[in-house]
Parts: C-alpha cells; structure tokens; sequence
C-alpha cells in the first residue's frame, strides 16, 4: 500500500514537470528540451527564496513567476522569429536555451550543490499502512492534484482555455476573431516555463539542486508527454500516474529494470498508438 | 491475357466503404469502370467524391468492399505499388515539388516508373532514358518553354497541367483527376479542359469538376455522389433529367 | 555552384591545416573533424536530403564504436574488417530502427528515434556490462596496423582517416546526384507526390537511414580508435543533438555545409573552452543567434555573401 | 550539380597542400616545466575540477613555482566529463610539449586518457578516480594514482560493518560494473565475518527516487545500510531517507557516501551517515596543518578532498621529478615506483610498484554538526585504517 502512496507522489511529480511541456506543445507545436533547465532553475530561484524569506511557500510562489518572466523573455526574444521556419529549427533553439540557462544558473549560484527542506508543516513522517511515509510526500500528491484540477479547470471552462484553444487550432481564424495569437504565445510559453519552474521548486525539498539536474529530467517528461500524447493535460496526467506506478512497483521488485521498464512503456506507446495512450481522437490519416 | 477482362472493366468497385471512426465518408459503392471513357464524379460538397478518389489510389484505408484494377484486387495497396499498377491521379490542392524545375519534377515522375530500385552509383543526369521521357511529356502538356522554371513559381494553370503531365508518366490506364479546373481562369481553363481530353484518349478518366457545363460537355458518364453513396449515374442527359439528383441538387444548393 | 566550390575550398583547407601549420598543430583537431564529419555527411543525407529528423543516430555512432573495439580487442580480428564490421552493424541496427519508427513521421519519428537510442544506451550502461564495460567503457582501443605504418601516431593516423572522409564525401556526392537522392529529395519536398508517382517512400527512407547508419557505425569506430576508448556517452542523447546542431549550424542539405559545423563546433570545444570556463554558455547564445540569424547555416551565409560579392554568378 | 567536380577539386587541393606541407621534428629544449591538467570545469562535475585546480596550484605556488630549476606552467584544459574531449584536449597538450598530464575526475576519462598517455610516454598523474582498474598489476606503466580506490574503500566499509557491530546488512548500489563488483567483495567478507546480508538492490545510475527502497528497507530487521553510490545519488537518498526517519533506526554507511560537499547538499539529514572519506582537512599532521593553512590564506575555504588528494599528488610528483634532476621521463617513471612520501597530508604512503597505486591508510569518517569556523556539517573522523587491511596483493 505504501508503495502506491509513493507511486502517486512520484507520478505526481512527474505531472508537474511533463504540463508545461505539453502545453507548449500544444499551443505552439515546439519540443522545449529546455524545459528541464527550466525546472532547474526553477529549483534554484526557488532555494533563493527560502534562503532570502525562510518560507518554503515565498519560494513556491515566487519562483515560478521569475521562470515564467525567462520564458516570457525566450519565446519574444529567440523562438518569435522563427515561427514560420520548419520545427526544427525552434528545436534547436530550445537546445541553445539549455546551454544559455545553465551557464546563466552556474554564474549565479556556483557549482555547489544547495539544498532546501519540506515546510514545517510538512516536515515529519506519518504512519500509514504499516510504513513512514514522509508526509512532504503526501502534500505532493495533493499538490498536483491541485494544480492539474486547476489546469483543466482554465483550459476547459475559463475563456483563456477558449482563446488558447482557438489560437492553436486555427491561428488565422483567432487573429480575425481579434485575438492577438501572438501573445497567446508569449503567454503559454511562459506559462509552461512556470510550471516548470513550480515542478523544480516542489522537488527541491526531495532532490538535490545541482547542475546537472535538468538533464535526467527532460527525458522523464518526454515519456510522459509522449505516452499521454503531445499536448494533451488530461492524458499528461493519466501517463504520468501510470509512469509513477511502474516506477514505484518496478523499485519494490526489479530496481535495476525500472528505466528500461519505462522505456519499453514509451517505445510500444509509440508503436502502438503515436498519438498517445490517453488520446481520445482516433487516429486519422 | 486479360484483354478481354479489361475491354469490359478496368477498374471495378466492389461495396467499398470508407469510415472515421462512427461517420461512414464512404459507402455502398459498388461500381464499374469501362475502359477509355471519361466519367465525371460530381455530387454536393461533403458528398465524399475525394474521399473515395483516396480510396481508389490508396490515400484513405478501405474498411469494406474490395477494388480492382484490371482484376487484380489493390484493395489493400499502397498508393505507390497501385501506381505501379496503372493508377494515377492529380489532387484537389495541386501537389508538385515546388522549389524543384518543372523538368526535375517530370524526371522524378519518369524515375519511379523506370526504376522499382533507385539507383544511386550514376549521377541522374547521365539516365538519358528518363530524361527523354520527361521531355515528352513536357510538350504534352505544353510546358517545354517553362522546363527549367521552378514549378513553384508556375501559374496555378500551369502548376495544374504540370501535375497532370506527373500523373501522365506513370503511363497510368486509369486516371484520376480531382478539381483540374479548380481556380484556374476562364481563358486558361480551356486549355485545361483541352488537356484533359487529350490525356483522356485511350484511357479511363475519373474526373471531379463543379463546373457542371464543362462535366456535361466532356464526361461519358457521369456519377453524382450523395452522403457517400452512389445517387445516379448515366450519361449527361440522364442525369439531367433524374428527378433524385435534381432534389439532391436544388435541396443542397438553394 | 561557385559557391559550392567556396565551400569545398574552404573545408580543404580547414582539413589541411594540419599540413600547413607548423609543428603539425591542430592535428588532433582536425582528425576528430574528419571522424565527426563522416559522422554527419552521412546523417545530413537523412536530415537534410530526405528530410528526417533523427535523434537516434548516436545509437548507431556508439554501436560502430562498441563493434570496433570488441571485434579487435576480444577476437582478435584485424582492424580494417571490424571497421567495416562496425558499419555493417551500424546499418543493421538503423535498419531495425527504421523498422520501427519509419511509421511515424514527423516529430514522432524525432521522439521515437531518441527513445529507441536511449534504451540502447541504458542497456550499454547497465545491462550488457559483460561485453561494454558498462558507465567505466572500454579503454585501450587499437588503431589499425597497415603497410607497417606507425598510426598511433596522430600525423599518420590524419591520412587514414582523411582517406576514408574523402571516400565518404564522393560516396554521398555521388547519392545526392543519383536518382535515389533524387527520389529523397523528393520525399522531404512533397511526401503525398511522391508516393503517387510511385516512389515505396518507406523503403527509401528506411534504405537512406540504414546508410548513414553505415556512415555513424563507420565513424563510430573511428572516434574509438582516435581517442582509445569506447564508452556509453558516445551513445547518449546529446550526442545526437550535437550531431543535429553541427548540420544545422553548417547547413542542412548541402555537400559541405554540415562539415564547416563540425569544424565550428570543434572548434568552439577546443579555443573557446581555453578561453574562458563559461564557454558551453557562449556556446549557447552562438547557437542561438546563428538559428535566428542564418536560417540556411554557414552554407547559406556563404551563398549569400558569394552571390553579393558576385552578382550575375548565380548558378 | 558540380558536386562531385567539387569533391575532386577539394581533395586534389588537399592533396597538394599537403605534399608542399613538413613534419618539422619538435625541438626538445623545455623552457618551463609544462603540464597539461585535464579536469572538469563545465557540467555537473565543475565543482570537482575546481578543487583539483586550487590544490594543484597550491602544491605548485608552494614549491615556489619550480621544477628543476624552471618555471612550472600548467595549461588548465575542461573535459567536460566526457572522454572524448578529455582526449582531444590531452593529445593537444602533449603535442604542444607537456611534460606530464594530470586528470581526470570520472573513471571514464582517465581511463580514456590512459591509452594517450600509454601511447605517447607521458606521465599521467591520478588524484581522484577510484576505479580500480585504473591501477592493476602490469598495467599502466605511465599512470600513477596516489588517492583511494574503490576497492579500498569497500574493504574500509567492511572494516567499519565489523567495528560499529553491525549484525544484518541491506545493500544498495548504482547500477554499474565498478559497484557491483564492489558489493560481491563485500558480500564475499560479510560472509566470513558473520555478518548478514539480508537485501540487495541496484538502482539506476542518476537515480531520482529512492523512495520505494527505503520504505522496503524500513519495513526489515537490518541494522545497517550500505550506500555503494557517489554524487548526488548519495545524496538524493540521505534527504529522501532522513524524510521517512529511516536513519533513526539503521546506521546509513558507505564507502563514498559523503564528504563535505555532499553533506552540505543533503542538510540535517546527513548527521550520522558515516563514510569512507578521501582526504580531510582535520588529519593532525605537520604537512596537513601547513596545506591548511596556506589553502585558507589562499582560497578563504577548507580544502574538500578534492583539493587535497590533488595537493598531495602533485607535490608528491613534483618532488619525484625534482629528485631526478633530470628531464628523462623514464627516469622519474622508475624514480617513483616504490617511493615512500612520509609526509603526505594524509600521513605515508607508498607507491607500489607492481601496480603504481599509492598504499595509504584509509581515513573513516561520520558526519557531524559543525561550529565556525568550520561549516555547518563536518566530516569528523572516527576510524584510521591500515593500509595492511585494505589492500591486497598486488596479484590482480
């Protein structure tokens, strides 16, 4: 039982990571491989915080919003000019931005590792199912919940969700309807360069924040983007649910197969159903 | 061996169906294409004449029924290998390779007529055999000032003859053309029109037109489409005075 | 084409400078320019001809290497086979690669080659330890022993291995211009055309990809038996992106282009990082300006200065 | 489409550049000492390049800058923590005359660099990677390793399972060669020592959650748990497991579980983990004190064990080098098997010679609160072992 709690926790997280990556996806149809240095700085800024406030919570907050500024800054100053040229080229782009944000995050914060704790609140263990789970586990869980409930909640019923839906589907057609498309744009990217952000800050209490950290983590929130299908929230959250799962009874049984369990998950998803295991659509030519 | 199955039916539909998920594009349609005539498709928008063009030449998968192509059943063939067959076809948004010359777009066409492997120890050039295929049907289709233009940079006219002049190389027995005359102008159209009845000489046509005065004039037969099925078919006159197609058409268009 | 000819003056003396300088400086360099650049000759033939986004393509770099290094050192085989052992095997693993992920198209396709890759390296790293080494690879990798010549050193080694590019750069010249690259360049312009005039698109591309499977396999062993060792990074995802990034920066699709990106990035990697220890930043906004600013790579900036200082020169 | 004409022309350029090219021979007159330093100062791994970089320079600056009687130059060159760049970068150096390389941290690049360094004669000076294969019987003639090896630092662990009384053992290791390896010796002594293993599991290298492990590891009887993982994986598991409270029922240890660097990235949640530590600031010697003192004066920091290990190796080289008095490389090689340095900051070692790996004790320690003016969280020593019990024959 125990190991579901964690399985949750971890999924998650994942969640938190894979969403703004999706939803860049979706909206501007750009691969940010950037988006793990993102959740790094996120963790940094975040670590920043708490050192300047002493409140884990100043930093949650505040940290996804200077990452959103950075991303807000990426898309206007390097991704807008390239939008009519072949994906790619916004791929490589985003490559460009890791080598910039980590060497951005290297000047600032030094080469070594920082570390942050759990809130007070959520500091101790609690006793469940014969085990201790770290209660910062837990507040993850509803944390995610919490902000995926609040992602479909604007996606689908708020007008942004109409006008970011309409902007993505049609661009000409919002831009007659009078929708300025291009700082729908401005706004998702940083959007999702946010949640990044807020994925690195509620990790840093479990993780530790060092350079290197965004670089593992870009290829976990590819799975889940890719086995939900790219820019897909609902199904982001299913995959990663599933993902954590796996990873969580793949440690209590076979700890050594877990990355080659997920990526067996990930290469039949693609075989399989490309357009992602939680897609609704049908596949069409 | 088979002239005599292919005097009777080139191309032979047998309740095909076409369907995206619960909504059936296609369906019921069984058919019979004699060789050597021209038929026009035409029916309202929706009524799913590309759809089952796609079918024919493979773009749209077959969920039922099967298809023939001189008796030898293609139902589940790729576009290519039904190419190869004998099938070729033009689209309703001109396909051509835009930022290649219109001659290099007919070179290519007559390369993979030529070749079923790509040979790749000869710079292409020195393949004299399709390069004079493609000149042919460069003045076919009345292009020969325009070979070494950008088929980009082409009229749409031309950029439309250009892609029936690909189609052509395939040396296809039947041919399927979706919209040829489709945005081009009045002037242009009828050399379009001109064209399209002299690549029509000696082999089966398919052709989707909504100017109904250019159907009536050049089809043998035609075939009106209706939510996916068969309404009618016949020759002009016929179908022009089948009460269903003009209900079909009043109610639709008015 | 004068252009062309620019280009190609400008790589010949990028790959003779070791000739030309003294005391044989740069000749490291320039040996790993040569590896690296049948490395993307071969890939650009994917990406820039045939239009295919690979992220894969260190799997079958990293394999070459694998190959190279156990066929010499645990076989006993004799260099110049396991070389040719080394494509092969890099070819076949494309092949199966293509197998699988030549259904999908697009970023799909990009997606499913850099998963494929990474299992490939996860199972280099941890799973098949008993023949890679595992994380710690494979050190001590020959060279080859030819006509009694001395290649481990580094001078001598450099015409080996600038025979080899110059085989590989007329091998693809040669595809580029033949009716199959042709067909490719086809493919990547005008998919549905393509397939309707008759062109098996997906065995075209899988035959294109399984080559510069080939070509990676091939400068896989090579960059093994420069640097003496084989390990899983080799296999690893980023190096993928460096090879997309060295095409890009060149110039997707032309003969030359790609190889002025190898010798960039190199470049870069050796006299930037001497400079200053923050040079994978500058790296960084090099990249990005580049992208913005020359959308065709160096190759394009080339055309277009060619064309400005050459009016009327146009093909 | 001149392509091919292109390619011909290019490569008849080549070819004629190149017959009017020379090979001049390399003068061989060295103005300065000059070495080639091969360390990590981008990526993750920056922070130990770092360290090795201002140790260096301390063992060079405190000589007075000299070796036999010219100046020392040292081209500082980043790896990247690749092998492949590490090997660029070192043939470049060799080839632009340097005397000796020193480098690199991961296992990986040294080992990588060991075939260069084979290949061209050139010493190759080790103060960090702990592979053991870096140093084996009839190996490497040019490579010399004066810090720990992993092996080493196993049986160290050992050591600590039998004098903290630990009963029952869970393991835990990366997912790699060099670990699993290490765990099979350990298994191998636990067993005759009578002590129990009760669970084994490999992670992935790199991994992120460790979560999973410990609440399995809670749920059994072990009293102790050995960690054979580095970096951040260390670490990651320290504050994931001082967040269940598995430390306060089982003794965390392992052979480079942490060091200074790592405790402070972990927090609180370190106090306690005892590991195998490489070098350490607090060893009471006269060498130690006098490198303590300057490193501070010089960096205003403790020195990590980085720093140290590369401090004393360099010293310990150069002093090699200086005793010779001559520019043979040969001889310094012969000159430094089966030195004794009495005076290392760690107290003697010994260069063997059958394998070149510097015989030294093995300094245990746990960690601990700290006061200024030491950091928060220090490593204090608790255990000294002899270099008797950790090293083997040198059959292997």
């Amino acid at each position: 039982m125990s190991t579901i709690v964690i399985g949750l926790s971890m999924g998650m997280l994942l969640f938190l990571l894979a969403a703004g990556l999706t939803l860049i996806f979706g909206m501007l149809r750009v691969i940010n491989f950037a988006h793990g240095s993102l959740y790094m700085l996120g963790a940094y800024l975040s670590f920043q915080m708490v050192n300047l406030t002493g409140s884990f919570w100043v930093g949650l907050a505040v940290a996804p919003m200077i990452a959103a500024i950075v991303g807000a800054l990426m898309e206007r100053i390097a991704l807008r000019p390239v939008y009519d040229r072949d994906h790619v080229y916004q791929l490589l782009l985003t490559f460009g931005f890791i080598l910039v944000l980590d060497e951005a995050v290297r000047i600032i914060w030094g080469l070594e590792y920082k570390q942050m704790y759990p809130p007070e609140l959520f500091s101790g263990a609690i006793e469940m199912f014969g085990s201790s789970v770290p209660s910062y586990r837990l507040f993850i869980i509803g944390f995610g919940a919490a902000i995926s409930a609040a992602l479909f909640f604007m996606l689908d019923r708020s007008r942004y969700g109409m006008i970011i839906r309409a902007a993505s589907g049609d661009p000409e057609m919002a831009r007659t309807l009078g929708i300025n498309v291009s700082l729908v744009r401005t706004g998702v990217f940083s959007f999702g360069a946010g949640l990044a952000a807020l994925g690195g800050a509620a990790a840093g209490p479990l993780f530790p924040i060092e350079l290197g950290m965004g670089f593992n983590i870009i290829i976990d929130s590819f799975i889940v983007v890719i086995i939900g299908g790219l820019g897909n929230i609902r199904g982001a959250v299913m995959a990663a649910l599933l993902i954590g799962m796996t990873r969580a009874l793949g440690y209590s049984y076979a700890p050594s197969w877990v990355d080659f369990l997920t990526f067996i998950l990930l290469i039949g998803t693609l075989i399989l159903r490309p357009e992602g295991l939680f897609s609704r659509k049908g596949r069409t030519a | 061996m088979n002239s005599t199955a292919e005097a009777k039916h080139v191309l032979r539909c047998e309740d095909i169906e076409v369907s995206y998920g619960a909504f059936k594009a296609v369906t019921n349609v069984t058919y019979k294409f004699k060789p050597g005539l021209l038929y026009g498709l035409i029916g309202p928008n929706g009524a799913g004449k590309t759809t089952l063009m796609n079918a024919l030449s493979g773009r749209a998968r077959i969920s039922k029924g099967r298809v023939f192509l001189n008796d030898q059943e293609i139902t589940k063939q790729s576009p290519h290998a039904r190419t190869w067959a004998g099938l070729g076809r033009s689209f309703q948004i001109t396909q051509i390779f835009a930022e290649m010359t219109v001659f290099e777009n007919l070179r290519l066409a007559a390369q993979a007529h030529r070749f079923r492997l790509q040979p790749f120890w000869r710079p292409v050039g020195k393949f004299k055999e399709i390069a004079n295929d493609a000149e042919k049907v460069l003045s076919e289709i009345g292009l020969e000032s325009f070979g070494h233009v950008n088929a980009g940079s082409l009229s749409h006219g031309d950029q439309r003859a250009l892609e029936i002049g690909l189609a052509l190389l395939s040396e296809p027995k039947v041919l399927l053309l979706d919209e040829p005359l489709a945005g081009v102008g009045h002037d242009v159209g009828e050399k379009a029109v001109e064209l399209i009845r002299r690549v029509s000489q000696g082999r089966t046509v398919l052709l989707i037109e909504h100017n109904m005065d250019v159907v009536m004039e050049i089809s043998d037969e035609i075939i009106v489409m209706l939510a996916g099925e068969i309404l009618a078919s016949g020759n002009a006159e016929t179908i022009k005075q089948d009460p269903r197609v003009r209900t079909a058409y009043l109610g639709e268009d008015e | 084409m004068n252009s062309q000819r620019l280009m190609a003056l400008l790589v010949a003396i990028i790959i003779s400078a070791p000739l030309l300088l003294p005391d044989g400086q740069g000749i490291g360099l320039v040996n790993a320019i040569l590896i690296w650049s049948i490395f993307v000759i071969g890939f650009d033939l994917v990406f820039g001809v045939a239009g295919m986004l690979s992220f894969g393509h260190a799997a079958f770099f990293g394999v070459g290497a694998y190959t190279l290094s156990l066929l010499t050192m645990r076989m006993g085989w004799e260099f110049i086979p396991s070389l040719g052992a080394a494509g092969v095997v890099g070819g076949a693993l494309a092949l199966v690669f293509s197998y699988f992920a030549i259904r999908v198209s697009g970023l799909f396709f990009a997606l499913l080659t850099l998963a494929l890759s990474q299992l490939i390296y996860i199972m280099a790293g941890t799973k098949l330890r008993m023949l890679t080494g595992g994380v710690d690879g494979i050190a001590g990798v020959p060279r080859p022993d030819l006509f009694g010549i001395d290649f481990y050193d580094d001078g001598n080694y450099y015409f080996f291995l600038l025979a080899l590019f110059i085989l590989a750069l007329l091998i693809s010249g040669l595809i580029r211009i033949s009716p199959l690259g042709q067909a490719l360049k086809a493919i990547k312009s005008n998919e549905v055309r393509a397939e309707q005039i008759g062109f098996n698109v997906q065995r075209l591309r899988r035959s294109v990809f399984t080559i510069s499977g080939v070509f990676a396999g091939v400068s896989g062993g090579l960059l093994a038996s420069l640097i003496f060792y084989v390990g899983p990074q080799m296999l690893h995802w980023t190096t993928s992106g460096d090879v997309v990034i060295m095409v890009l920066l060149g110039g997707m699709g032309t003969l030359f282009g790609p190889i002025l990106g190898v010798a960039i990035f190199e470049f870069m990697r050796e006299w930037l990082s001497t400079q200053t220890s923050h040079w994978y930043g500058i790296l960084g906004l090099i990249f990005i300006i580049c992208t913005i600013g020359m959308p065709k790579g160096i190759a394009g900036l080339i055309t277009q200065l060619w064309d400005r200082i050459m009016p009327g020169g146009k093909s | 489409m001149n392509i091919v004409k292109s390619t011909i022309l290019g490569a008849a350029c080549a070819a004629l550049i190149g017959g009017a090219g020379a090979f001049p021979a390399y003068a061989d007159e060295p103005e300065a000492f000059k070495i080639g330093a091969v360390l990590p100062f981008s990526g993750p791994y920056g922070i130990i390049g770092k360290g090795m970089k201002q140790g260096a320079q301390l063992a060079i600056e405190m000589r007075g800058g000299k070796v036999l009687g010219k100046p020392v130059e040292v081209t500082w060159e980043d790896s990247e923590t690749k092998p492949q760049p590490a090997v660029q970068k070192a043939t470049r150096l060799i080839s632009s005359g340097a005397q000796m390389i020193f480098g690199a941290a991961s296992s990986a690049s040294t080992a990588a660099l060991q075939g260069i360094t084979e290949q061209r004669k050139i010493p190759l000076l080790v103060t960090i990677s702990a592979d053991d294969k870096i140093t084996r019987a009839n190996g490497y003639h040019y490579t010399f390793r004066t810090s720990n090896t992993l092996g080493m630092e196993i049986r160290m662990a050992m050591e600590y399972t039998k004098a903290a009384g630990l009963k029952k053992i869970y393991a835990v290791g990366a997912d790699y060669a060099v670990t699993r390896d290490g765990l099979e010796a350990y298994s191998a002594a636990a067993k005759e020592a009578g002590i129990e293993i009760i669970g084994v599991d490999f992670a992935p290298l790199g991994n992120r959650d460790y979560s999973v492990i410990i609440d399995k590891i809670a749920k059994t009887d072990a009293d102790g748990v050995v960690l054979i993982v580095t970096g951040s994986d260390g670490v990651t598991f320290l504050k994931q497991a001082g967040q269940a409270g598995l430390g306060k029922t089982k003794t965390l240890f392992g052979p480079v579980l942490q060091d200074e660097v790592l405790a402070a990235a972990v927090g609180p949640d370190a106090v306690g983990a005892a590991s195998g530590v490489r070098y350490h600031y607090s060893v009471d010697n006269p060498a130690n004190k006098a490198f303590v003192e300057a490193y501070r004066a010089k960096f205003n920091e403790w020195p990590d064990s980085f720093a140290g290990e590369a401090f004393d190796g360099m010293s310990w080289f150069l002093d090699i080098v200086d005793g010779t008095g001559s520019w043979d490389r040969e001889k310094w090689v012969t000159a430094f098997e089966g030195s004794v340095r009495e005076n290392s900051v760690e107290g003697r070692k010994e260069m063997r010679a059958c394998d070149h790996q510097a015989l030294q004790v093995g300094l245990w320690g746990v960690v601990e609160k700290g006061e200024a003016p030491y950091p928060d969280l220090r490593m204090k020593i608790t255990n000294i072992f002899q270099p008797e019990a950790l090293f083997p024959e040198c059959a292997e």
